[in-house]
């Protein structure tokens, strides 16, 4: 695509064998995994709001590649792909979905708070724009402490018009702090299509008034998506100052499930989709004699089993226990021994720190629900909201 | 008629009734709504009337600012509450202070509706009950209606009325229905509490969604503990109906206050103020709060189920008033 | 100066003499006006926050001579001179600046909070970057009302780092508001040089990312700033599009009365102020001989005289009764009756609507303190303060 | 030493401790602060670790956020309270957040301090006391420092803490005097009051400034009233030592609590529904609040100064819990 700084996919070719491989590996994994999420959510094993991101594996999966282990990740409510990619667990990314307690969060944050501190994916966020000063922040103590880490900002076409993005662009360059934006351009925010929500549509623009320039790929292109964020990243770290990349994309499913999608045409979503980053590359690698086409669906198989395998084993992870329910809200210590007094719900004194001792009968909202056991109210709205 | 359908109603008669009505709002027209609250209106009044907004909440809210200090009355949406922390600068130091700050010369009649409330499991960012926040706020009003109908009748007067308005809408009640008079002028006035249930034994103040698991729990202290509870929304926070509320524990000598929200400052620690602060002498235990669990809303159901009352814990917190418990 | 869509002053030439004088006479009465404020602060007639824009008075009456009665001029804390430009009555500035009852806004806002509806002077707001959604609104209902004002939204250089820039340009440009957003360019915000807060010094770029063309003008010079500014409302009105115009000035003075200016040299001070818009414009006048000197220290004399009579009249002017306190919070009427039992501060239930009918010794919070006696804590912080 | 000092001295003393330390905010360097509490700790520790940030509320205590997620303890100064709602976003749904929903994967060890309080006739955007907005949230730790030596004792334990902490200093307190202990190691642990003033008669909380306020109040009683009041000053509000109000309370049996705030879902609101539950049956007479007036704080000074409380409120609110008023 134009303007591209970095060397075009097709000149850049293929990459080595095996890491193809990986790629096309990577993305069918996130691929049947967000099916089989989707399938899981409409059974009600998953429940809140589950945001698919297939059609953008590409962006996912090339961008994640060019990062080293020790770089920062962070990303959006839409980010079951980001984590996946960066090699988390897929048993605990489908039990966090599942809300259990071998989630990768206990459990708590669910499909659009996923974190996976080993891996660095420092977390999808429910806040649109909300992670863009995150990631400012952990470029600033990269850059402070002098370590050579990069982080990488995902975040989506509709948040770069809120504030943050305006006041982090600024502060980035201004403070020259190593992190790479990349506004994964899926046309639409939420039913707001890109020109109905942004004055300007060319993206990689976006930036250049608080000085961070623009790159773009084709976030349709695993290859291309890859060489152009490896070019912003290389940029980055040896100049000291941001890039944005704007990767342009497409959702192919709904922006959430409960999504009739009056705000497009069939026959849009179906041209796009005739570029399906898996189909396309998929059939780049068979065409290059890399893959063959028995492989190819074999590695398919692997996927489907590791998912199957993920939701047997989120299925088989307990619910947290009440007694989890006032864990980690605060790191206690001599400074902060619980948070006694801070919780009036029982009629005398609410002690945190006893709380975790206390067996469930004793806790005073446990009363009327055993674990997973869904009480009417939730789930009459529930129904209605579907 | 659905709580949402309520709505819907109030916002499509007061655009007729009224040219300078207008909305504007993330995904209200095209979309429909992300709770389907304005289905209808942008094919209806068209995208003059019915505006999509990009995702910038402090910007929107500021923009109906301006137009309600130069002749609209802007009806903004916000997707939830959740949002409306970065929109709080304008609603809190500029829509509630412009008036008095420069001496009464103009007025902001605008509303800000965003829903609350858990239960749908929808997490830390996306779950919490504010209402506490925009009560604390004077030069605001603050609506909180549990009934389809109070839907309807506090909209209708929120968008009239000349003050700007913090309407707070609840995630679960949308789906609930409830009888509505189809008077286009069926207005609700701020200010004036509604007694769901009469009981003469305590009084139970609940707030939005809590009005209705105060009045299931009141039927079960009935049938089982043949205690008679008197149920009081008090429907809007700012004004608040502080009289209806004195007199219904006058009779009863006991409170319990239902809410969603953290309890630290809390709609029920400013209830339980007041009323002790009116009519100590008739208090005959300490007033009771049922709040929700003082953490970030869990994801997980069945934690997230615990961190905000039901009907056992509001019996729990009445019994108390009586010195009894279920529970050891 | 370069980018300038508008025909150069020195190209355009002076305006009609009558004109030029009046642009004169109305820079010296900002001048003086503000002089006179600053010593009105050190004598304690004049509280809180003091914000001189002497330096600024070209850019001021320039851009305000360029709008037309209907349209609206929203601007800062530092507004003094906007409003009067406006043609707000000076002994009411200066009895807002004393507190007084007089005042524009009653003695409420003070300062930093100007605001004459009759003259179309929509406010000054102590909130950075507050403004900018606020004229936004104005510019929307004008557009919807289908009346053909435009809005001149007059903000600082740190105040374009404020998210509400961004949000506020997307959405002007995307919607085609018919708003001048004027960045007045002072080099500083508060003690922060322009480069040391904004990675892109060259603001008039800085709405480009979001669909807003940049001018700039010289805002030392009024003609230019008049040109330009015209020249922005002509493109707004017509092209019903959002313009930025970047006016580069300078503040003689320290950001409030408590500045030591400690963060730039004398010499920059200096050097700026041998561009003295009033000096510069009136010495322009004298040789194009539209202007006798002596017509000039007469000019000079009126401006002092007229703010000798708005001291007068300020001082004269009684302080608010203490019975004003809850007067205009909430507009009453059938549906808000008073805001009863919302302020605990009394043991029964306070009832807005009869305060005002309460003499003062009933009044909770009287007891202590007579109209403006000062008790001593205040004075205390204060005295600190200074 | 001034409050301000105080201050400064925790600073510059945490910085040299530990080499994660690091501070944010609008002219804290080259300026040396607005209220001069950060003057001279640019020259001492360099432009890396004291940071003049553009204006941008939200997204300087979102990097806060993220840097105390990565490894620094960055001490972010907004200029006022009045300008957190900017950034309340960040601090609420961010900072008191992320450890509890990512389960406990990360911490946020931060500060965020700003001044706030009325006096110096700032007006309507600049002089709101707002603490009753942070000790709602759970996930926060809020601290709001009375004397010289609670600034500098708060300060260094909110920085060696673990968790997000909201910092509320307080204008008029800056410069004031008071002794300070000059051990380094100086710290004052949060959830422990501290009794002003040894009384039997009743118990006076006050928050901030206002717990001077009550101390000069108690003097008055004691000599004209011959009433002997116990002022405790709670020093943080999350977490809040309620035991020693109680302890207080239930020898008093009177309670008054005075705040510089706005009275609806106030700091008293929320003291005053624990001390009637825990209580009850110990208070002779309701629980007086004395607050800030309902209202936007205007600039006049004469209406600024009857906008929040001065002595002679709290003296009456003290004599109405003995049923005696001063005034009709
Ligand atoms: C501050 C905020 N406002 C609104 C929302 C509701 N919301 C969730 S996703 C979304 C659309 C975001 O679009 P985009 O940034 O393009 O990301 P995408 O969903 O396309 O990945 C909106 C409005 C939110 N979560 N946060
Ligand atoms: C939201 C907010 N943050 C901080 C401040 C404190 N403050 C007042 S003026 C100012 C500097 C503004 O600079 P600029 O926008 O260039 O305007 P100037 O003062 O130069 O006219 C600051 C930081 C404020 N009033 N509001
Ligand atoms: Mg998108
Ligand atoms: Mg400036």
């Amino acid at each position: 695509m134009a303007e591209r700084v970095a060397q075009p996919a097709e000149q850049a070719g293929l990459p080595e064998p095996d890491v193809a491989r990986e790629w096309l590996q990577a993305m069918m994994l996130i691929r049947r995994f967000e099916e089989r999420a989707g399938e899981m959510y409409a059974k009600a094993k998953v429940g809140g709001f589950l945001h698919l991101a297939i059609g953008e594996e590409a962006t996912i999966v090339g961008s994640t590649r060019a990062l080293r282990d020790q770089d920062y990740l962070i990303s959006t409510y839409r980010s079951h792909g980001h984590t996946l990619a960066r090699g988390s667990d897929p048993d605990r990314v489908m039990a966090e979905l599942f809300g259990r307690v071998d989630g990768l969060c206990k459990g708590r944050g669910g499909s659009m708070h996923m974190f996976d501190l080993d891996k660095r994916f420092m977390g999808g966020y429910g806040i649109v724009g909300g992670n863009l000063p995150l990631a400012a922040g952990f470029a600033l103590a990269s850059d402070y402490l002098g370590h050579d880490e990069v982080t990488l900002c995902q975040f989506g076409d509709g948040a770069s018009n809120q504030g943050t993005f305006g006041e982090t662009m600024n502060l980035a360059a201004l403070w020259r702090l190593p992190v790479v934006f990349m506004v994964t351009n899926n046309q639409f925010g939420m039913g707001t299509a890109l020109e109905r929500h942004s004055a300007v549509t060319d993206l990689m623009r976006k930036g250049e008034g608080f000085g961070v320039p623009g790159m773009r790929c084709d976030g349709m292109d695993v290859v291309d998506t890859y060489n152009v964020t490896s070019e912003a990243l290389r940029r980055v770290r040896e100049e000291r100052r941001p890039v944005l990349v704007e990767a342009v994309t497409y959702r192919f499913r709904g922006h959430s499930m409960a999504d009739p999608e009056e705000y497009r045409t069939k026959e849009q979503v179906d041209e796009w989709r005739k570029r399906d980053p898996l189909a396309v590359f998929g059939d780049q690698l068979v065409e290059a004699g890399v893959l063959g086409e028995d492989e190819r669906e074999a590695m398919d198989r692997e996927a489907i089993e590791r998912v199957d395998a993920a939701v047997a084993f989120a299925d088989a992870s307990p619910h947290p226990s009440p007694n989890a329910l006032y864990d980690d809200i605060y790191v206690l210590g001599d400074q902060v021994r619980g948070w006694y007094s801070v919780d009036e719900r029982t009629p005398t004194p609410h002690r945190g720190e006893d709380e975790s001792a206390m067996n469930r009968a004793d806790l005073p909202h446990a009363a009327e629900h055993g674990g997973g056991v869904a009480p009417k109210p939730a789930d009459d709205a529930q129904r209605d909201e579907d | 008629m659905r709580y949402r359908e309520a709505l819907n109603a109030a916002l499509r008669e007061e655009m007729t009734r009224d040219e300078t009505v207008m909305l504007m709002g993330e995904d209200i027209g095209v979309f429909n709504g992300a709770f389907k609250v304005t289905a209808g209106l942008l094919d209806e009044f068209g995208d003059k009337r019915v505006r999509d907004t990009p995702i910038s909440e402090n910007t929107i809210v500021g923009m109906g600012v301006g137009a309600a200090m130069t002749g609209l009355r802007p009806v903004v949406e916000l997707m939830t509450i959740n949002f409306s922390l970065l929109a709080m600068d304008q609603i809190v130091n500029h829509a509630a202070t412009i008036r008095y700050m420069f001496g009464g010369q103009v007025k902001v009649p605008m509303v800000v509706r965003m829903p609350q409330g858990a239960g749908h499991q929808l997490g830390p960012t996306h779950s919490h009950s504010w209402e506490a926040l925009y009560l604390h706020v004077p030069g605001l009003l603050v609506a909180t209606p549990t009934t389809a109908a109070d839907a309807k009748g506090l909209l209708k007067s929120a968008i009239r009325d000349d003050n700007p308005v913090v309407f707070i809408e609840h995630e679960y009640l949308y789906g609930q229905r409830g009888e509505v008079p189809d008077d286009d002028d069926h207005t609700v006035r701020f200010g004036v509490a509604a007694i769901r249930r009469e009981g003469s034994d305590v009084t139970v103040v609940g707030i939005s969604r809590m009005a209705l698991t105060a009045a299931r729990a009141a039927k079960t202290l009935s049938e089982e503990h043949g205690i008679e509870a008197e149920v009081i929304d008090p429907r809007t926070l700012r004004p608040l109906d502080l009289d209806t509320i004195l007199e219904s524990v006058r009779k009863t000598n006991r409170c319990v206050i239902v809410e969603e929200g953290w309890p630290h400052g809390g709609v029920g620690a400013n209830l339980a103020a007041l009323v002790q602060e009116q009519a100590f002498d008739d208090l005959d235990a300490p007033i009771q709060r049922v709040t929700g669990a003082d953490v970030p809303m869990p994801y997980s159901k069945p934690l997230e189920q615990i961190a905000f009352p039901h009907e056992p814990q509001v019996i729990d917190a009445v019994l108390a008033t009586f010195g009894e418990r279920t529970r050891p």
